[in-house]
């Protein structure tokens, strides 16, 4: 196994080498940014981005993880495993109590788990495909019995994917309709407060929280403000200190960077370790065609977008896996930018100037940016593209009728590529009305039994072959187009300390963060 | 009682217009790409088919169309304008939380495009030949032609980013905790900037329109019987000019305050205003049908609301009105 | 007085004719000074204005040159303003003539019908009307036409209001002329001048209205329209002001030119008319 | 009378007012002199475009915008009001000189109470306070004879009928008793009834306040009526000037005589026997009644334009149709000829029931009633050639298009204009435009014309002119005419008979001889005295 590689960028060195020189300081509100505005907060039950990072304070999961994707203890103080693989034991810690003054047990991971998530959560439903049983033994001992040794279990519980809920607040009711789905209950170091929608979502601080002298802030303002210009203005003028990424466009980060008193960090996302790709429609037309598909990757100056698209942050990935995801293979020919070699491969296909349509993604102007950029690569190899704008709703359900020839996406990997890269390519998970699963439509029987036999195969180094094999076959035949490995930059003034200290980032961040004024 | 039967007539007319408007919206937007249940589960990051069942029964989604739209508009007249999908709260509550904020800010518009237009207006009327006549009317049309969101990007980068004078941004200072005097000052200050950006198109409209009617009403007979009269000339502007030229800006008026909710909605998205129109925007992103038939409710019922009340004060201002047809 | 020579007594009108006209030899000669596509990625990205030959304007976040850009987007601007006029004419013309001219029931339920869309804010509509037809010039086009008839079809009305019970339309009924020609020969020809000049500014307003829709990301992503760059240009608009500020100058003209224009044709169609009438 | 006073009150010494450019000609008025004494009453006459009004509106500095006063001097109790400033001239207004106006639906401000208006003319000039000044407005209210003062005094112009208004205009221009009382063609708009009564008030008013009045009009019945001098003037100068009695007498320019020559005279003429006796229009019992359209909470109002009205015309007549505004002899025309439609009675055209035809067939059965308008400018559609406009009809009638334009351009020549199809509406004058009309209606060949007002918005000569031609016409093409008009002379000198109507109801018809010598009727007798300047030319008679 290869350990994951943090984005080794100076500045965000610097700034978290001398962030920790200092002797942490209580008190103090935190300004800083949501975008867009979450549609609600109880973590369990929404788990997209917003709520993830907002929600990510409030609600804790039994591990977190440092920035090279180690589990760290969080709820659960420690766990082992049987030399098969198969039974997880984990140790919680005493004395947590939720936001009501409940302590906080075993039988609330159970429910959690077993009930809440299997009940409401898609992403957590995967995981639970693998697991035989799960049993509470005493108030702080849970054991989880696997149907089958599956390789990235440990990474399955960051607070986003397995939130512990209090069972005593949502056993037996409709949990959609639950009355405390407006004030969210967690055992995490901050408690919600108000929210004030259009406005603001305030947070205070856990006064009782389980790790003593945590955290240092008195509070978190999570302002809403939806135009990415206002949110410049809104740190340029000091009434936010944080921009967590994805909050201004890329085209403002060098110029907001260079501020006085202002850090970046590209830390805090490798986690998710975005993956921008671009599907490509394996079922008809032109993209039909591996020769085709493989034009589309020469055409495309991936370089140039990372460089003014993206301000140099991010990597341009060379296959199907991330250059930090475990089991990378970096011995393969890379697609580098060549229109003559795509020209010539689609003069060998017979390429006739078929429109190809290509579906932007609705995410903002660096996507925009980034479509026009790509449909002029295309267009200068001779494909006949034609871009469709459209947005959110658009999109998804344009992907999810597979009615498209080329189109946007970005990916989470999730750490493991059992988790976040085999869903894009297996032909078991080819269902229409999802824009997330094999949406490319990518059928190869080989590449099927690699994936599935490296997710439950023990120990890492089996995987690593079976995963090698796999990214030599995606190689040739790409199926989706591997566009970036997004940088995910956090903005924030330099007197914000310890502000990342995890792999998911600000999402549980602002636990370690305090104030050096 | 002349007026309570005319604002029932109007009354009932709305209810006509409401219910075709709440049947034409719900068609229109059934038009839309994009299924809700996929959105909200797109924005999950992940989902599955079971998934996308729950969310659609528990939005009624899996209920045949006219189901559905008999379901809202028996649901409409309970005033039960459903939940909004994405937010899992009713539509009623979102709305009614967003609405002071829009009201106050398009009032504020409305209000100050109407005043310094009229203003502007007869000042520019009164000189008509002179050079200042001309440069209101220049200065009118400059801030006709400039596009809304243009000066509020621009207002922004110059009263908060370098002079550092207004908030660029949202209702009040979060985390102030104002009350009370200071929370009244707070707001009227981020006011300040989206309002006067909404106001100076309406404004510009105000102006010509004013002006017009002016040098239009200043030729009429009434006017030259004032001046054989000997009355003073500002007299004359004033009392028998601009009183009739206000006419047919009071009809305009109410036509642009309906308006004005629509423009509202680039400002409010600009300057992070937390009204119906930026919610509106969003609510149509997020295919959270629910939210945009109650908001196009909501704000076509402001709209008839602006209407009758225009029609009231033209009935006070003429009264030819009351008595006649 | 010949009508240019009416026409040209406004100076302004005058101006806003040659700005016009310059606008549109801009959209004419586009193809023609910038061959290539506007869209193409040809210098290094955020170049000022005047810094680099061949880039009097600079170039854009991707190094497109402005230039090119500006005079590409004229001829779409200029062609999305007068296309959805024309369609919006299409719409509230026939609407307005003959609810005008028939009054009563029909009158009753066509304005009705026009009310409705009235009440329904116009830039919210034309938002839904493009999203739910997802963005192409043709959808915009539909949108802003659709949004923008009423006005027309209330003007028309008032106007054949007006005219239906003039004196030469009643002698044209007593010769028998069918209500078809009696509309179209008759009062359509005597209604036009008021109609022009409600274009003039009709075409300013979808100019406005296209670049609004652009701003919030619901532009034509194929073609290169002015409100487009704007709204691309807005999020970097505080390191290169040039990119917004140039398509942003160029609505504002031609919106004013337009507006001019209309005035100009307001006095020039105008006095013979209030003669007629006196 | 008191014409012996020795200084003028206000005396035009050479003025002259200069158009803007562009204009039809230079001057509006060139180098006219006349006096205004205290205590008399100086009509200034002439037809439109003969600059009367201008010399009064300089005096008031009430030029229009780009008109200036370019020479001469008109001096006011002494001082040269043309040199005066826009402030001195102010304080004259009002205070020294009133003006009355032609248009009393136009000259109040419809948005201000009447009392408050009045009240404006003390405030101008700093007289009395708030309470005063209403109770002044009311005296002038009761003074100038307008019926229930007191509610008057709160009523707002568009509640009030023409004749009231213009005795509000008065009680306005009088309110501070000015020296001098300017009053332009103050009756022209008003019907003849009325026009007599307010004639009666100014004569009275002036008698007793020893003002001096410069009253304009074009209606040389009005000058007999109440003018003690006249001024007779024409495109900008003066033709005549002299006391009243010897220019009526003895007119020593042909202009005048031919203005006073124009004025239908008494003399009516002998009615033709009609040529058979099967009517051609035959109307029984018509009724039509307007209803303004009621709402659901609104009562709908009704009007009864036509009640009852019954009687024939017969093939080769002229009837006159004669009544004041209100009268209901437009909507018989409008009737008639099918514009509306009649609520119930019978509506015969040789014998064809006209009344019930419908859609279709009523516009193929058009062609045999045709109508002439009154007003010159708004009959002829301004976008088409006057060719066109008389071809367009039998066009519609399947005629082939050289064919009727053939027969455009022959009716043009009958009207006394031909070679002119090829030019548009502007091009030509009122009486000019009238002819057309007449060209468009006889183009269809009808059985029967309607002229509605055919002649009441025209100079007085012009009129003449085309009651003339109607003559002629009638003559040569054996015309059948229904003839609408508010003027009883015109309508004896052109008709074989006369209705008069009143309220929607006939109130007399007889032949125009008996009407017009023998009226039965009060109300008939009442419009014949009414006419201005009668018994003058009685007398002359």
């Amino acid at each position: 196994m290869k350990t994951p590689l943090a984005m080794a960028i100076a500045a965000a060195a610097l700034t978290l080498s001398t962030a920790q020189a200092d002797e942490p300081r209580h008190g103090g509100t935190l300004n800083t940014v949501i975008q867009p505005e979450p549609p609600g907060l109880v973590l369990g039950m929404i788990q997209n981005d917003p709520t993830r990072k907002v929600a990510g304070n409030i609600y804790e999961g039994l591990l977190s993880y440092s920035t090279d994707l180690e589990p760290r203890p969080q709820l659960a103080e420690s766990w082992e495993v049987d030399d098969d693989g198969l039974v997880w034991t984990f140790q919680l810690r005493e004395g947590v109590t939720w936001h009501d003054g409940e302590p906080f047990t075993a039988e609330d991971v159970v429910f959690s788990a077993d009930v809440f998530h299997r009940d409401l959560n898609p992403s957590a439903r995967a995981v639970l495909d693998h697991i035989e049983s799960i049993e509470a033994d005493g108030d702080h001992t849970v054991v989880f019995t696997l149907k089958q040794p599956f390789g990235p279990f440990l990474l399955s519980f960051e607070a986003g994917t397995f939130t512990m809920v209090p069972k005593h607040l949502y056993e037996g009711t409709d949990f959609r309709d639950n009355e405390h789905n407006d004030h969210p209950i967690g055992t995490g170091p901050f408690k919600f407060e108000n929210w004030d929608r259009g406005t603001v979502i305030e947070l205070v601080r856990n006064d009782d929280y389980y790790v003593d002298d945590l955290p240092y802030l008195d509070g978190i303002n999570w302002h809403v403000i939806p135009d990415g210009a206002s949110r410049a203005v809104a740190y340029e003028n000091g009434t936010v200190d944080v921009l967590p990424n994805g909050t201004v466009e890329n085209f403002d980060i060098p110029r907001l960077a260079e501020l006085d008193n202002t850090c970046m960090t590209e830390e805090g996302h490798e986690y998710f370790s975005p993956f921008a790709m671009l599907w490509m429609n394996n079922r008809e037309g032109p993209t039909e065609d591996k020769r085709f598909r493989q034009a589309v990757m020469y055409a495309m100056d991936r370089e140039f977008a990372r460089d003014v698209l993206w301000n140099e942050l991010g990597n341009v990935p060379l296959s199907s896996f991330g250059s930090n995801a475990r089991f990378h293979h970096d011995g393969l020919d890379p697609y580098d930018h060549d229109p003559d070699r795509a020209r010539e491969l689609l003069d060998e296909m017979g390429y006739d100037g078929e429109e190809v349509r290509l579906l932007p993604l609705p995410y903002g102007e660096t996507w925009t940016r980034w479509a026009e950029a790509v449909q002029q690569n295309l267009r200068e190899v001779g494909i006949n593209v034609r871009t469709q704008s459209t947005d959110v709703g658009g999109w998804n359900q344009r992907l999810g009728d597979w009615d498209y020839d080329l189109a946007f996406t970005f990916l989470y990997q999730y750490g493991d590529p059992a988790l976040g890269i085999s869903r894009t390519y297996l032909s078991t998970n080819i269902e229409r009305g999802s824009p997330w699963n094999n949406v490319g439509g990518y059928e190869n029987e080989r590449v099927d039994e690699l994936f599935n036999e490296a997710a439950t195969a023990f120990p890492d180094e089996e995987r690593e072959a079976l995963y090698h094999e796999v990214q030599e076959i995606l190689h040739e035949d790409v199926p989706v187009g591997w566009l970036m490995e997004l940088g995910f930059p956090t903005l924030y003034r330099c007197d914000v300390k310890d502000l990342v200290t995890s792999g998911v980032g600000v999402n549980d961040g602002f636990k370690d963060a305090w104030l050096d004024r | 009682m002349l007026y309570v039967r005319l604002i029932l007539m109007r009354l009932l007319k709305a209810v006509v217009v409401l219910f075709m408007i709440i049947i034409f919206n719900f068609f229109l937007i059934q038009m839309a790409p994009g299924d809700p249940a996929a959105i909200l589960a797109g924005e999950a990051g992940a989902t599955d088919e079971a998934f996308l069942r729950q969310l659609r029964e528990r939005f009624g989604l899996d209920q045949p169309l006219y189901v559905q739209l008999w379901r809202y508009v028996s649901g409409i007249a309970m005033l039960d304008f459903g939940y909004s999908y994405r937010q899992g709260v009713p539509v009623f509550d979102l709305i009614m939380a967003r609405m002071p904020a829009t009201l106050l800010l398009t009032g504020t518009a409305f209000v100050l495009s109407l005043a310094m237009g009229i203003f502007a207006g007869s000042l520019a009327a009164a000189r008509a030949k002179k050079p200042s006549g001309s440069l209101i009317m220049a200065l009118a049309l400059l801030f006709y032609a400039t596009p809304l969101f243009w000066v509020a990007l621009m207002s922004v980068v110059l009263f908060s980013v370098y002079l550092d004078l207004l908030p660029a941004y949202g209702m009040y200072t979060v985390g102030a905790g104002h009350t009370g005097l200071a929370l009244v000052l707070d707001v009227a200050k981020h006011l300040i900037l989206p309002a006067t950006t909404l106001a100076l198109f309406f404004m510009a409209i105000y102006t010509r329109m004013t002006r017009a009617s002016m040098l239009e009403a200043s030729q009429q007979d009434y006017v030259k019987t004032a001046r054989a009269k000997g009355l003073k000339n500002s007299v004359i502007q004033r009392r028998h000019i601009l009183r009739n030229a206000l006419l047919p800006i009071i009809t305009l008026a109410g036509l642009q305050a309906g308006q004005m909710v629509g423009g509202a909605i680039l400002t409010e998205t600009v300057f992070a205003w937390p009204g119906i129109g930026r919610l509106m925007y969003e609510a149509l992103q997020q295919r959270d049908y629910n939210l945009l038939l109650g908001i196009f409710f909501f704000s076509a019922a402001l709209v008839i609301v602006f209407n009758i009340i225009t029609d009231l004060v033209y009935r006070l201002a003429d009264p030819r009105i009351k008595e006649g047809s | 007085m010949s009508f240019f020579a009416r026409f040209a007594q406004n100076r302004g009108a005058l101006i806003g004719l040659i700005i016009l006209l310059a606008i549109i030899v801009m959209a004419i000669l586009a193809p023609l000074v910038f061959p290539e596509s506007p869209w193409r990625m040809v210098q290094r990205p955020f170049l000022p204005p005047m810094e680099v030959d061949g880039f009097p304007l600079g170039t854009d976040t991707m190094g497109r040159n402005v230039a090119a850009g500006l005079m590409h987007g004229a001829w779409v601007s200029l062609l999305i303003g007068l296309v959805s006029t024309l369609v919006a004419l299409l719409i509230g013309v026939p609407l307005g003539a003959v609810a005008g001219y028939y009054g009563g029931l029909i009158d009753d339920a066509l304005m009705r019908f026009t009310e409705f869309f009235q009440t329904i804010p116009n830039f919210a509509l034309a938002i839904v009307l493009v999203a739910i037809m997802q963005p192409s010039v043709t959808s915009i086009v539909l949108a802003i036409a659709l949004v923008s008839w009423p006005p027309v079809a209330r003007l028309v009305r008032a106007e054949f209001m007006s005219l239906r019970n003039r004196e030469y339309v009643e002698a044209a009924r007593l010769v028998g002329q069918t209500n078809r020609t009696i509309i179209i020969r008759q009062i359509l020809p005597n209604t036009l001048s008021p109609i022009i000049v409600l274009a003039s500014l009709m075409v300013a307003t979808a100019i406005l209205l296209e670049s609004a829709l652009s701003f919030l990301g619901l532009g034509d992503p194929n073609v290169m329209s002015w409100g487009y760059m704007i709204g691309a240009a807005r999020t970097v608009i505080r390191q290169a002001w040039w990119l917004s500020f140039f398509p942003g100058v160029a609505i504002l003209l031609t919106v004013l030119a337009l507006n001019l224009v209309g005035e100009g044709l307001d006095d020039a169609l105008n006095p013979k008319l209030a003669r007629e009438r006196s | 009378m008191t014409d012996n006073h020795t200084t003028p009150l206000l005396s035009l010494r050479h003025l002259s007012i200069s158009l803007p450019k562009g204009a039809d000609r230079a001057l509006a008025v060139e180098d006219v002199s006349y006096d205004v004494y205290r205590g008399e009453i100086l009509c200034v006459v002439g037809e439109s475009g003969s600059g009367k009004s201008m010399a009064a509106n300089a005096v008031m500095g009430l030029l229009p915008k780009g008109v200036r006063a370019s020479g001469g001097e008109a001096l006011f109790d002494g001082q040269d009001l043309l040199k005066l400033s826009e402030k001195q001239h102010r304080t004259l207004r009002g205070l020294r000189i009133g003006m009355i106006f032609q248009e009393p639906m136009t000259a109040l401000n419809p948005l201000m109470r009447v009392g408050d208006q009045i009240a404006e003319v003390f405030e101008a000039h700093g007289r009395l306070n708030g309470r005063e000044r209403q109770k002044k407005a009311l005296a002038l209210l009761t003074e100038v004879g307008i019926p229930q003062p007191d509610k008057a005094i709160r009523a707002y112009p568009f509640q009030l009928s023409g004749g009231q208004r213009q005795r509000v205009m008065i009680a306005m221009a009088l309110a501070l008793e000015p020296e001098l009382l300017i009053a332009d063609e103050p009756t022209t708009a008003l019907d003849v009834t009325t026009q007599a009564q307010i004639l009666e008030l100014i004569r009275d008013l002036q008698r007793r306040r020893g003002m001096a009045v410069m009253f304009i009009t074009h209606d040389f019945g009005v000058v007999a009526e109440v003018a003690n001098r006249v001024c007779v003037m024409r495109h900008g100068q003066i033709v005549e000037l002299g006391k009243a009695q010897e220019v009526l007498k003895h007119p020593r320019h042909d202009y005048t005589r031919a203005l006073i020559e124009a004025i239908p005279s008494n003399v009516i003429p002998e009615a033709r026997g009609a040529e058979t006796d099967t009517a051609l229009l035959e109307v029984v019992g018509l009724n039509k009644v307007f209803r303004s359209k009621g709402g659901l909470f609104k009562a709908a109002r009704e009007v009864h334009a036509l009640q009852d009205v019954s009687f024939s015309l017969v093939k080769g007549e002229t009837i006159g149709i004669v009544g004041e505004s209100g009268s209901g002899k437009s909507t018989l025309g409008r009737c008639v000829v099918r514009l509306e439609r009649p609520d119930s009675g019978t509506l015969k055209l040789s014998g064809t029931d006209f009344m019930n035809l419908q859609g279709e067939a009523l516009r193929r059965e058009r062609h045999r009633v045709q109508m002439i308008f009154q007003d010159p400018y708004a009959s002829l559609n301004p976008r088409h050639r006057v060719g066109y406009a008389i071809a367009q009809g039998p066009m519609a009638s399947g005629i082939s298009k050289a064919q009727a334009f053939a027969k455009a351009k022959e009716l043009l020549a009958l009207v006394g204009l031909g070679g002119t199809d090829d030019r548009y509406p502007h091009e030509f004058s009122g009486g000019q435009r009238q002819r057309i009309g007449i060209a468009r209606a006889l183009a269809m060949e009808p059985e029967l014309i309607v002229a509605d007002e055919a002649v009441s918005a025209l100079d007085v000569s012009i009129q003449a002119q085309i009651l003339e031609l109607l003559e002629e016409l009638k003559q040569k093409l054996s015309l059948s005419l229904l003839f609408i008009t508010h003027d009883l002379r015109v309508a004896a000198q052109i008709c074989d008979r006369i209705i008069v109507m009143q309220h929607g109801r006939i109130v007399e018809q007889g032949s125009a001889r008996e009407v017009f010598l023998a009226p039965q009727e009060a109300y008939t007798r009442e419009l014949l005295d009414a006419i201005p300047g009668r018994d003058q030319e009685l007398a002359n008679a």
